[in-house]
C-alpha cells in the first residue's frame, strides 16, 4: 500500500532519534575541545626530527634524501659546514612548510638514520600563512622521548635496531 | 488557569479604565492583543528553529546546537545578532524596490493570521465570522511575494523557484480548502471559536472517519503550503540552490526564514483547531493543550524534514490532482453521508465510503506508482 | 461603542488613502511589474474596507480571489510580456490623454449620482454566516448562480479550445 | 496536449549554469543546462575545475612518490587507488605478492567499497532533497571504517598504505577484531539503511525510471563498474580479470534490469553485502607471512632504485566506482617516462547529457549523483 514505505522510513528516524540519549553508538558526536579522541598509534601527521640527547645534535645527518623523495618538495635541508668549509654530518637549516606537507610519511620511510618520524600533533593553526607555517629546524626537534611518548612500538623498535648498530665499530655511512 | 492570560488583560483593562476614557481602554485592549501576537509570533519562530535543529539533530544522530548557552538556547540570539549584522545584498541587476518590499511583505499575512487563532478559551484576537476563510485567503497571498523575491532577485534560480512555489499553491490551494469544507458543513459555520466549540467533550473530528481523513489531508496541503519538506520545491537545496531566496541575504533572508516557521506554527495551530479539538482537552489549561497539539504538529513536520527526499514537480502536482483532490471531494460526499444519517449509522456509512475512496484512487492510480524490483545475479 | 467610531473611521480613511495612491501609482507608474504590486496593495486596501463594513465575508473573498488568484495571474502576464528581460519593464503610458478625458466623462456621470444617492444605513448589520450564504446560493439565488457557474463552464471550455486550435 | 500542440505555444528557454559553484555538484563541476520550463533540452558538462597536473607531475617523480598522490584522486577510497596503481607498477616490474598482503589488500579494498558506496547513496539521497539524514547515517557506519583504515596505515582517508610487492606495514593489533565487528555489523547498518530508504515511495517514484542508461550506450561509452551492472550488463573486473586473488572468493555480481537511479542505488546496496561475504572469507583464511616482497621493500626504503624495465603496461580493478586503470610505460629510469589514469568517474560521466535530456532538472542532479563522481578524479 502506498505510504508504508515512507512510514517504515519514518519509524526508523524515530527510533534513531530515542536512540540517541540511549546509547553511545548512536551519538557519536565527540565534543572536541573538551572532549578528545585517543591517538592511534599510528596516526601520521606532519613530520618532526628527533634528537637524542641535545637538540644540537640531532640524528639527521643532513643526507637530503628526504628533501629528494618528498613528493611535493615541502622539505629544504642545508647541510652544515664547519671553519674550513668541510661538510659536516648536521644539518644547518631544516625547514619544513607545513602548508605543502601532504602527511604521506614517505620520508620517515625513506630516512635511513630513522631521524624523521611523523607526529600526532594537529592543532597548527596560525596567522600568518607563509612564514608561521614554515617549520624551521628548532620547532622540528624534538626529543626521543616525545617519540617514545607518542609510538610506543615503533620506538622500541628503532632503538633497538639503533643500539645493535652503536655495538657495532663502524657506524653507517650517510648517502 | 485556563483564563490566566485571558484574567491578565482583563485586569489591565480595568485598570487603565479607571483613568482613561473609553475608546483609550478599546485601543489598550487591541494593543495588547496585536502586541501579544506580533511577540509571540517571532519568538516562536526563533525557538521554533532552535526546536528544529535539535530535534532533526537528535534523529541524525548528534547533539544540534548546544555551545551558545545552556542546551544552545541562547543559540536563536546569536542568529539573529548574526543576521542583524551581516551585510545585506542586493544585486546589481535586481528590482530593488521589490526586492527589499518582497521580504517585507511576506511576513503580514504571516503574523495576521494569528489573529484567528484561537489560543484557548476567550483567547483568540478576533472571533471573525470568516476565521477559516481569512485563514486560508490570507495564507495563499503568500504566493505574491515569493514570486514578487523571485522575479525582483533576477536569477534564474530564483525565478524557477518562484514559478514552482505558484504552481504549487495554485494546485494544493484546492485540496486543502476541500478538506476543511467537511467541517464547516458539520459545524455550519467559518468560525475558528465555533469550531472548537462543537468538539467538546472529545468529539474531535478526527476521531470520525472523514474526520480523520480530512486531517490527513488538511495538514499534508498545509505542509506544501508553508513550503516544507517533502514539499520544499521552492527552495529545493539540491537542485535550485536556494530557491526564490537565493539571492537574499541577512534580515531579509531571516524575514522569509521567519515567515516560513510563523507559517508552519499557524498551519499546526489551525489543524489542530479544525481537527484536533483545538484548545479543549482535559486537566491542563487550553491555550497549553492549543500548544502542546500544535507543537505535536510541528515536530512531525520536523519528522518529516529529518526523513523524507522530496517530490518532484510532476509527482507534486499528481499527488495534488490524481490523489488529493479526489480523496477531498469523496470525503466531503462522507461527511454529506454523516449528517444524513443517525448516530451509530452514519459511522459506518462514512467509513464505508472513505475507505471506499481511499481503495478506488489506490487502484486507479496503480499504473504510475513505483514498483518494487526483484535483482538477479550474474550467472559465472 | 460610540466614543470608538473615531478610531474606526480614522483607521477607515488611512484604508481609503492607501487604496486611493495605490491606484494612482499603478496607473501612473512606469514599471509594469511595480504597477502589478500596487494594483495588490489597491485590492488589499479594499478588502480592508469591506471589512470595516462588516462584509467579512466578501473581504474574504476578495483577499482569496482577487489578491491570491488574479494578481498571480496579473504576475504571470507581465512576465510573459516580451520585455521581461528588461531589467525595469516599461509600461506604456502613450494613452495618456485620452485617458484622462474619458475618466472625466466618467467622472462626470459618476460624482454627481453618488452624491445625489440616498444611501440607506442598516441600524444592526447582520452577520453572514456560512450556513445563510448557502441557503441564499442554493435557494433564493440559486439560478443565477447556475447561469454564472455555466458560463465560467463555458470559458473554460473555450479556453481550452482556444488553446487547442493553435495547431 | 500532444507535443506537436506544445511546439506550436512560443517558448523561449533557459540557460541555467549548474555550477561550479553549486549545492549539488559534489565538488567544482559545473553542468550548462538549457531548460524548456523545467526539461532540460540540453546539458553540457563542464569539467576541469579542479584539475591539479596528476599525470604529468608523476612522471617527474619516483614510482614511489607518486603513491601518496593517487590517494587525491578519488579521495574516498585511497585504498583502491594505491591498489591500482601498485597493480600496474607490480606487473611492470614483474613483482610478485605474498600471499598475506594479497588477503590484506582484499580486505582492504572490499572495505573501501562499503564505505564508497555507503557515502555515496547517502549523497544521493542529499540530491534528492533529504536532509543530510542518510549522509549522517552514512558517515556514523563509515567512520568505523575509517578508524580502522587509520589504525593501520595512519591516516583515515589519505592512506598510502600499498607498496610495490605488498603492502606499507602489517596489521595492527586488533584490526581483525575490528573487521570481524565491521562484517557483523554492516549488514544490520544496511537494512536500517534499506528499510530508511529502499522502500520510500518518494524515493522510488524520483529514482525509478530516470536517468535511464541502455545497455547498448553503456557498452559503447566505455562505461564501467556499477553503473555498467545496473545497466545489466554482467561485468566485473574482479570475475573478468580474476586479479589478484579474487578468483579464490565466492561472490556473486548483482545486475539491475532497468539502467536507471534505483537500479544503480540498489545494485550497490547489493554489492555491499556480496562485499561483506568477500570479507568474512578473507578473515577467515588470511595466512600468516611476510606482508611485503624483500624486493618490494627494498624499493620502498630506497624508490631511486626501483627503476622498473622497459616497458608499458595497463594495469586495472574494479574500483567502488568502476574500472580504474592505471598505463604506465618505462624507459627504464627510477621515474615513468609516462602515466596514464584511466579514472571511472570521468568516463561515466561522459554520457550524462545522454541521461538527462528529457528529464527534469532535478533529475538532472539525481542522475549526476547516482552516476557516483569525486572531482578529484574526474579533473585529476
Amino acid at each position: 500500500m502506498f505510504g508504508f514505505g515512507v512510514l517504515k522510513g519514518m519509524l526508523v528516524t524515530i527510533q534513531n532519534f530515542f536512540a540517541s540519549y540511549f546509547s553511545k553508538d548512536h551519538l557519536t558526536t565527540v565534543q572536541y575541545p573538551e572532549e578528545r579522541l585517543s591517538a592511534k598509534e599510528r596516526y601520521r601527521n606532519f613530520p618532526f626530527l628527533v634528537y637524542d640527547q641535545a637538540p644540537e645534535d640531532p640524528r639527521c645527518v643532513a643526507c637530503d634524501i628526504c628533501a629528494k623523495e618528498c613528493p611535493p618538495k615541502c622539505i629544504t635541508i642545508v647541510r652544515d659546514s664547519d671553519a674550513e668549509g668541510k661538510p659536516l654530518k648536521r644539518p644547518k637549516s631544516f625547514d619544513i612548510d607545513y602548508s605543502i606537507c601532504m602527511n604521506c610519511g614517505i620520508c620517515e620511510e625513506v630516512c635511513p638514520f630513522d631521524a624523521i618520524f611523523m607526529d600526532h600533533e594537529f592543532e597548527l593553526a596560525e596567522y600568518g600563512r607563509f612564514e608561521d607555517l614554515m617549520y624551521h629546524k628548532d620547532r622540528l626537534l624534538k626529543p626521543n622521548d616525545h617519540f617514545k611518548k607518542i609510538r610506543p612500538t615503533d620506538a622500541t623498535r628503532i632503538d633497538a635496531k639503533l643500539a645493535a648498530k652503536t655495538q657495532k665499530p663502524a657506524p653507517p655511512v650517510g648517502n | 488557569m485556563d483564563q490566566l492570560f485571558v484574567n491578565l488583560k482583563h485586569s489591565i483593562l480595568i485598570f487603565a479604565g479607571n483613568f482613561l476614557p473609553e475608546w483609550a481602554v478599546i485601543l489598550i485592549s487591541i494593543l495588547i492583543s496585536v502586541t501579544a501576537i506580533a511577540v509571540f509570533g517571532p519568538v516562536t519562530m526563533m525557538y521554533l528553529t532552535l526546536l528544529e535543529r535539535k530535534f532533526v539533530g537528535r534523529i541524525q544522530n548528534r547533539f544540534g546546537p548546544n555551545r551558545v548557552g545552556k542546551w544552545g538556547l541562547l543559540q536563536p540570539l546569536a542568529d539573529g545578532v548574526k543576521m542583524l549584522t551581516k551585510e545585506d545584498i542586493v544585486p546589481k541587476g535586481a528590482d530593488h524596490f521589490a526586492h527589499f518590499l518582497a521580504p517585507v511583505a511576506i511576513v503580514i499575512p504571516a503574523l495576521l493570521v494569528f489573529a484567528v487563532v484561537p489560543f484557548g478559551r476567550n483567547m483568540v484576537a478576533v472571533d471573525l465570522s470568516i476565521g477559516i476563510l481569512f485563514f486560508l485567503a490570507l495564507s495563499s497571498t503568500t504566493t505574491i511575494w515569493i514570486f514578487v523575491a523571485a522575479w525582483a532577485s533576477r536569477n534564474k534560480f530564483s525565478l524557477l523557484g518562484g514559478l514552482r512555489s505558484v504552481a504549487q499553491m495554485v494546485s494544493y490551494e484546492i485540496p486543502m480548502v476541500l478538506s476543511v469544507v467537511p467541517v464547516l458543513m458539520v459545524v455550519g459555520s467559518f468560525s475558528t471559536v465555533a469550531i472548537v466549540e462543537a468538539q467538546s467533550g472529545w468529539n474531535w473530528f478526527v476521531l470520525t472517519p472523514w474526520g480523520l481523513i480530512g486531517f490527513v489531508l488538511f495538514f499534508l496541503t498545509g505542509v506544501a503550503e508553508v513550503n516544507r519538506t517533502p514539499f520544499d520545491l521552492p527552495e529545493g537545496e539540491s537542485e535550485i540552490v536556494a530557491g526564490f531566496h537565493t539571492e537574499y541575504s541577512g534580515m531579509k533572508f531571516a524575514l522569509f526564514y521567519m515567515a516560513e516557521f510563523m507559517n508552519s506554527f499557524t498551519i499546526s495551530a489551525i489543524v489542530s483547531t479544525v481537527y484536533l479539538g483545538g484548545w479543549q482537552g482535559p486537566w491542563l489549561p487550553g491555550w497549553l493543550w492549543l500548544l502542546i497539539k500544535s507543537y505535536a504538529l510541528i515536530l512531525v513536520m520536523m519528522w518529516f524534514r529529518g526523513t523524507l527526499p522530496r517530490f518532484r514537480v510532476d509527482q507534486l502536482m499528481g499527488f495534488a490532482w490524481k490523489f488529493l483532490l479526489p480523496l477531498a471531494l469523496l470525503n466531503i460526499f462522507a461527511a454529506g453521508v454523516w449528517l444524513a444519517f443517525a448516530r451509530p449509522v452514519n459511522y459506518l456509512l462514512s467509513a464505508i465510503i472513505v475507505a471506499l475512496a481511499l481503495f478506488i484512487l489506490y487502484f486507479a492510480n496503480r499504473p504510475d506508482m513505483p514498483k518494487k524490483r526483484v535483482y538477479r545475479y550474474a550467472v559465472e | 461603542m460610540n466614543s470608538f467610531a473615531p478610531l474606526v473611521s480614522v483607521v477607515q480613511y488611512v484604508l481609503m488613502f492607501i487604496v486611493l495612491g495605490a491606484a494612482i501609482v499603478t496607473v501612473s507608474i512606469g514599471n509594469l511589474f511595480r504597477a502589478a504590486i500596487f494594483l495588490a496593495f489597491t485590492l488589499l486596501g479594499v478588502a480592508g474596507l469591506y471589512f470595516f463594513l462588516h462584509a467579512d465575508f466578501i473581504a474574504a473573498m476578495q483577499i482569496l480571489i482577487y489578491v491570491g488568484a488574479i494578481m498571480t495571474l496579473v504576475i504571470f502576464a507581465v512576465m510573459l510580456t516580451g520585455k521581461m528581460q528588461d531589467p525595469l519593464v516599461a509600461q506604456s503610458n502613450r494613452q495618456k490623454i485620452p485617458a484622462f478625458i474619458i475618466l472625466c466623462g466618467v467622472s462626470a456621470f459618476l460624482i454627481p449620482t453618488i452624491l445625489k444617492a440616498p444611501w440607506r444605513t442598516l441600524a444592526t448589520p447582520h452577520a453572514t454566516t456560512a450556513a445563510n450564504l448557502g441557503r441564499a446560493l442554493m435557494g433564493e439565488f440559486v439560478f443565477p448562480f447556475e447561469i454564472v457557474s455555466l458560463v465560467l463552464l463555458v470559458a473554460l471550455i473555450g479556453a481550452i479550445a482556444t488553446a487547442r486550435s493553435d495547431e | 496536449m500532444t507535443e506537436e500542440n506544445l511546439s506550436t505555444l512560443a517558448t523561449q528557454t533557459l540557460e541555467v549554469s549548474l555550477g561550479p559553484q553549486h549545492p549539488s555538484t559534489h565538488g567544482v563541476f559545473r553542468m550548462n543546462a538549457t531548460l524548456d520550463g523545467e526539461t532540460i533540452v540540453k546539458l553540457k558538462p563542464v569539467m576541469g575545475y579542479l584539475h591539479r597536473n596528476h599525470e604529468k607531475l608523476a612522471e617527474d617523480m619516483t614510482y614511489l612518490g607518486s603513491m601518496p598522490y593517487t590517494d587525491r584522486l578519488d579521495y574516498i577510497c585511497s585504498m583502491t587507488n594505491n591498489f591500482a596503481y601498485a597493480l600496474a607498477v607490480e606487473k611492470l616490474a614483474g613483482l610478485e605478492v605474498p600471499e598475506r598482503a594479497e588477503y590484506i589488500r582484499i580486505i582492504m579494498a572490499e572495505l573501501t567499497r562499503l564505505v564508497n558506496h555507503t557515502l555515496l547513496i547517502g549523497f544521493l539521497l542529499n540530491d534528492l532533497g533529504a536532509f543530510f539524514t542518510p549522509v549522517l547515517y552514512a558517515f556514523r557506519e563509515r567512520e568505523k571504517i575509517l578508524d580502522l583504515f587509520e589504525s593501520v596505515s595512519g591516516s583515515r582517508m589519505m592512506c598510502n598504505y600499498f607498496r610495490f610487492g605488498g603492502v606499507k606495514i602489517d596489521f595492527s593489533p586488533g584490526f581483525l577484531e575490528g573487521v570481524k565487528s565491521i562484517i557483523q555489523n554492516y549488514p544490520k547498518f544496511l537494512d536500517e539503511f534499506e528499510k530508511l530508504l529502499s522502500e520510500n515511495e518518494i524515493l522510488m517514484a524520483r529514482c525509478q525510471n530516470v536517468g535511464v542508461l541502455s545497455k547498448e550506450l553503456a557498452i559503447s561509452a566505455g562505461i564501467s563498474g556499477p553503473m555498467l551492472r545496473a545497466s545489466g550488463v554482467p561485468y566485473d573486473i574482479r570475475k573478468v580479470d580474476g586479479y589478484s586473488i579474487y578468483n579464490r572468493f565466492n561472490f556473486r555480481v548483482p545486475i539491475g534490469e532497468v539502467g536507471d537511479v534505483y537500479d544503480r542505488y540498489y545494485v550497490r546496496i547489493l554489492e555491499m553485502r556480496e562485499s561483506i561475504k568477500i570479507l568474512a572469507q578473507a578473515v577467515k583464511e588470511i595466512p600468516e607471512g611476510p606482508f611485503i616482497s624483500p624486493k618490494g621493500a627494498a624499493g620502498a626504503k630506497a624508490p631511486r632504485t626501483f627503476k622498473p624495465p622497459k616497458g608499458q603496461v595497463y594495469g586495472r580493478i574494479e574500483a567502488p566506482k568502476g574500472e580504474l586503470g592505471f598505463y604506465l610505460v618505462s624507459d627504464g629510469s627510477p621515474k615513468p617516462y609516462r602515466y596514464h589514469v584511466r579514472p571511472p568517474s570521468f568516463i561515466n560521466l561522459t554520457i550524462l547529457e545522454d541521461m538527462c535530456i528529457g528529464n527534469k532538472i532535478a533529475d538532472a542532479i539525481v542522475t549526476l549523483g547516482s552516476v557516483d563522481i569525486v572531482l578529484g578524479e574526474v579533473d585529476r
